[in-house]
């Protein structure tokens, strides 16, 4: 099971043809991802890794009902490329592509609300539900299937807490990479909320950054629902020097929060376990898991 | 990309919002001869790409032309913050009945636009926000539909105004969101916009900053990063594509990801160490991007160690390894070196480096105790 | 009651402080209608007949639960105008102004059918539900209350055929002026729909002039639903030269569509009475609701 | 507004749309110039506001720059559709291995734009839609999405191309759209869209038309009404903001509102009657756009009788009845006048009128039949 992802899940490869496309097709193909088409527009008709490729979102839905879609698409039309997947009936969209400007990004957020879509990133390693479904770029052989549900702004920080907890075996539900940018599909609060319904999570690590104030209201959800799973958070950035603010609109809405005092406070208000080194996520979670 | 508040003033100027009359002078001849043009007092503002220039001694008033030639002079001999002062924006000084603040930026939560408008702005607009939020609208726009002329119109209403000023006001705003959209602007704020004893309206102070990664429809600001505003350092960094931020410790940090190497200044810090930068060499680095992270963090003579600390996913630690000896053998490094390598290719990179005779760790945290107590064996 | 407006609306007027608005506005009251407010920017706190006039429409529905609105803003600002009052929860708009550009139309139509609203015109003289509500600038006393739905394209040829109706003491249920311009808010048979279902209606009439295809449409709707009340057609232009098509286009979307001849098939096609001069709709009516 | 083909031509040129080389010729000397510079054949395109041009003449080709000359001066001697060749375009002629067709229009059902498109376009292109609907593509758009790229691919798709040319299409569809919506156009379309035997696009007809309504968005169009393309009549009736058109009857029609004077004129025809004009002077008319109307209608020598129809709503009709006097009296009008005239202020106006000795009547069909009697007794 998992969230979001599982072996059911098919999806297309939006950039298929491109360099990170085929590459992570590949990688994703080993995995055991079912991806049933690519698209990249101009070069319908041929095949990556024996995946067949389409000129068009439409055509590729059509011959294959794909349920998901995961863009490669360069910058400048990625935006497009996710609109494209919404408008033919995707219901979850993982954009990998990073330098996405951010009116595109909200334009793109708007339109998946109105569908009922579901969107990671951009700028994100994407998704995994260890031994299921990958859909992204993470190294895979640091995931194993398990019971704690990860969910994470950054990168490679995140394969380096996941792999600590799989050598520790504690294996993993679902790992979503939320994605750098400052406008992503789904916040901490989105992802707790379908890691409370799925019975295969038993445990939550939020790992957490400086900027924003994401990890702030993730913490007050927490609290004023009263989240029945045990959480860990980790918040990368403590010994950063205090932030450029982008002017006063920034310093307004975000008001004393986006550091990582404001946010390991918030979480501790929470009664969540904050680790304080990468390493400590595990230890963490298991004595929680163990009570 | 932050524009300069004379470019703000001019993006302002071509949407119809008043600003002061005023120009720009890169010396101080240029600014006597705008100031003679102008009506006293006057203010002469210094361009630099910062926020509190007026408090850190940015901005000069005077009462009349003459005076207008010592207060340049001063300007271009400081620092203001850090950035040498390399022209000044000479314009009328306007006296504020009140001053009001509005701007537009990203509301990551709601994932739209925000706009923030305030009847009590100017210099102290965070205080007011943080004491008395309800002095401060805040007005999520919905997309694709965005910030229409009656939100304008309702935001002016709701900042007590009413008759001409409230229509006025409203085309200020929209006007200014305008602009905003246009230019991609992850922020564009007016602040203090002043509203005079006669009602008139006039941004006496714009900022504006551009989303990096919308600049592809811009072709107009092409080439005109201000690189000798940026660190030697930084100059390099940009350059291969590297994200470097100076710190004042002396250990030097590599590592792949944001926050990965956010984590990886955490831990040094944890155990009693100061790290000297941030530099993140992001995914798939080729051996020739490491290299260049090697040379800008020790060009820095503050570090006194180097900590590479990579997780290899796109990243190739076979990669890494040849990029650092590449660079030790261009650069001659002499300095300690702690190195953490695991992921994609780890073997082979361990082999190239150990062949070499430096030592790889498989723990971050453990190579970071290692790396701390280098340093203070130094 | 009626369809649309009946004697619990409760409207504001935008733009009630032009010459237009004052003027209707006067009207509209006089006729009984319920004006609880007007909106003009920069005029709010004034009067108009006594009609609170405020700056914004946020205001005037806050202050008066608004349900309605009568816009006579001038055409650079209607869409605007007409967007404030969807977005402030106004469910009926009628946008009596000409000239509007079709951009704009097109956008306020894609908006009132996101938010679920009913909008009558652009360019239309209103709607009546006689001895009710008169939110339109048409001449009142040539109605009168009764049990003929009246929809139209026109504005003096409805008043020419309402005022035969009224002549003959056929009474008005509610007449429906859709509007002039290539985009409006109501079609033919959206009307025809509503007055299915509205009790007081016994009879329509539909008043139809050449360019377009809503009289084919609706005449196939009437064909293929069986439509259950009687209903009389007018066509203005039977005597027009073939007219000007709007390029290739306009002449694909078309086909044949479009003369007097080819909506007065389409409605004898469907057993739709079609009357030769206005004055025999009255005739047409009479008969059709003896039988 | 209808663009003539250089003035679309050179906007999708703007919008990075292939078009053949050619440029505008005002007079023959000016076209052989042009032509010197062009590869022939050459194609001498008469610009006038109509459609058919091609199958009315208006179109030359000639396989050398020497036969431009006579080209030239035949088109400029002739009228096309009843206009005067004012300007000619000349450009390369293109063979077209196919001819494609791609247009987009507002669609009244939909309450939104509608792109179509069609593999088989050319001048037989409604044909192809009547005959053969399933060749030509209907994509109605979605406001406020609109026409996206990935939507110019899907129809460059379903029009079966693929490759570089499905690319290439797209942008062209995109574009054309763009350049539309930029310039609030009610249609702009490319037929034919040539396919050159080489695998190229070319728009090698263009026609544009903007809404009028919007032409306050476009001040660049302002004063660009081409009133020699007019009847004097229809200058004079623009001039009034009357909407004029000249029929070939001989009764003038006079009345408020364009469906009540269409059914005045079918009113007339039913009883045997020929109608001179449509004439609708809307709402409200002052007295003095009502004497501008019969003026303009009585400078038609065809008229032998005027029918004037009112309801009077927002209209009065006093104002009506003094301007009905005041052109009899400027004018000087003998012709016989049949009124009818009801509604606001109708006794007002019914008085004045039977003061100077003017009948008036309460049917416009008892009317209609009047004028038709007394127009056959002439």
């Amino acid at each position: 099971m998992g969230i979001i992802v599982n072996k059911n899940t098919k999806a297309i490869v939006q950039g298929i043809t491109g360099t990170q496309g085929s590459f992570h097709t590949k990688l994703m193909l080993e995995y055991g991802t079912q991806i049933v088409g690519g698209v990249t527009p101009g070069k319908g008709g041929t095949r990556v890794h024996g995946v067949p490729v389409y000129d068009t979102v439409e055509e590729a839905v059509e011959k294959h009902t794909a349920n998901a879609s995961i863009i490669f698409v360069p910058a400048p039309f990625a935006a497009d490329a996710a609109l494209e997947a919404l408008e033919n009936g995707i219901k979850t969209v993982v954009i990998i592509t990073e330098h996405i400007p951010v009116k595109d990004s909200i334009n793109v957020m708007a339109y998946a609300n109105q569908v009922g879509a579901t969107v990671i990133g951009p700028n994100t390693p994407g998704i995994i539900t260890p031994e299921e479904c990958k859909l992204g770029i993470m190294p895979a052989h640091i995931f194993k299937s398990g019971n704690v549900g990860m969910v994470s702004r950054s990168g490679t920080l995140t394969y380096e807490i996941a792999a600590g907890l799989t050598k520790r075996q504690l294996g993993q539900s679902t790992c979503v990479g939320l994605g750098g940018d400052p406008i992503v599909g789904l916040n901490f609060i989105d992802v707790l909320k379908l890691f409370e319904k799925d019975p295969q999570t038993e445990a939550v690590t939020i790992i957490g950054e400086i900027g924003g104030n994401l990890e702030e209201l993730a913490a007050e959800y927490i609290a004023t629902e009263d989240y029945p799973k045990p959480v860990v958070a980790f918040i990368a950035g403590r010994s950063a020097p205090p932030g450029k603010r982008m002017g006063h609109a920034g310093a307004i809405i975000m008001g004393k929060a986006g550091t990582a005092e404001s946010k390991i406070e918030a979480f501790q208000k929470a009664n969540v376990e904050v680790a304080e080194k990468p390493s400590d996520v595990a230890l963490l979670l298991e004595r929680l898991l163990k009570q | 990309m932050k524009l300069l508040e004379y470019e703000a003033k001019k993006i302002l100027a071509k949407y119809g919002i008043p600003t002061p009359r005023g120009d720009l002078a890169t010396n101080t001849a240029q600014a006597c001869e705008i100031a003679k043009n102008l009506k006293p007092p006057i203010a002469i503002k210094a361009q630099v790409p910062v926020a509190g220039r007026g408090k850190a001694g940015g901005i000069l008033f005077v009462d009349s032309v003459a005076e207008v030639e010592k207060a340049a002079e001063k300007l271009f001999s400081v620092q203001i913050k850090g950035f040498p002062v390399r022209s000044l924006w000479i314009e009328e000084r306007i006296y504020a009945e009140k001053e009001l603040y509005f701007g537009v930026t990203v509301d990551r939560l709601n994932k739209g636009y925000v706009v923030i408008a305030s009847a009590e702005g100017g210099m102290e607009i965070e205080e007011v926000a943080a004491k008395t939020p309800g002095k401060v609208i805040r007005f999520p726009l919905k997309a694709p539909y965005g910030f229409r002329p009656y939100h304008a119109r309702q935001i002016a209403k709701r900042m007590g105004y009413t008759e001409n000023q409230l229509s006025t006001l409203a085309n200020i705003f929209y006007n200014l969101y305008k602009a905003g959209m246009y230019y991609d602007a992850e922020l564009i704020e007016m602040n203090p916009l002043v509203e005079t004893s006669d009602g008139n309206f006039l941004a006496v102070d714009a900022r504006i900053i551009i989303d990096d990664n919308a600049l592809f429809r811009h072709p107009e600001f092409k080439g005109r990063v201000l690189e000798s505003e940026l660190s030697p350092q930084e100059v390099e960094a940009a350059r291969n594509d590297l994200a470097y931020v100076k710190l004042d410790g002396n250990i030097g940090v590599i590592g792949n990801g944001a926050g990965l190497v956010m984590a990886t200044l955490d831990a040094i810090q944890l155990y009693g160490g100061k790290p000297a930068n941030f530099l993140d060499v992001g995914g798939g680095a080729p051996s020739e991007k490491i290299a260049a992270a090697l040379k800008i963090v020790f060009s820095d003579p503050a570090v006194k160690a180097l900590f590479i600390n990579i997780l290899g996913g796109i990243t190739r630690c076979d990669e890494v390894a040849r990029g650092i000896l590449k660079a030790k053998e261009k650069l001659g490094i002499k300095k300690p070196m702690v190195i953490r390598l695991v992921g994609t290719n780890e073997e082979e990179g361990k082999q190239i480096l150990m062949e070499a005779g430096i030592p790889v760790l498989d723990s971050m945290e453990e190579a970071a105790h290692q790396v701390v107590e280098i340093v203070k064996g130094t």
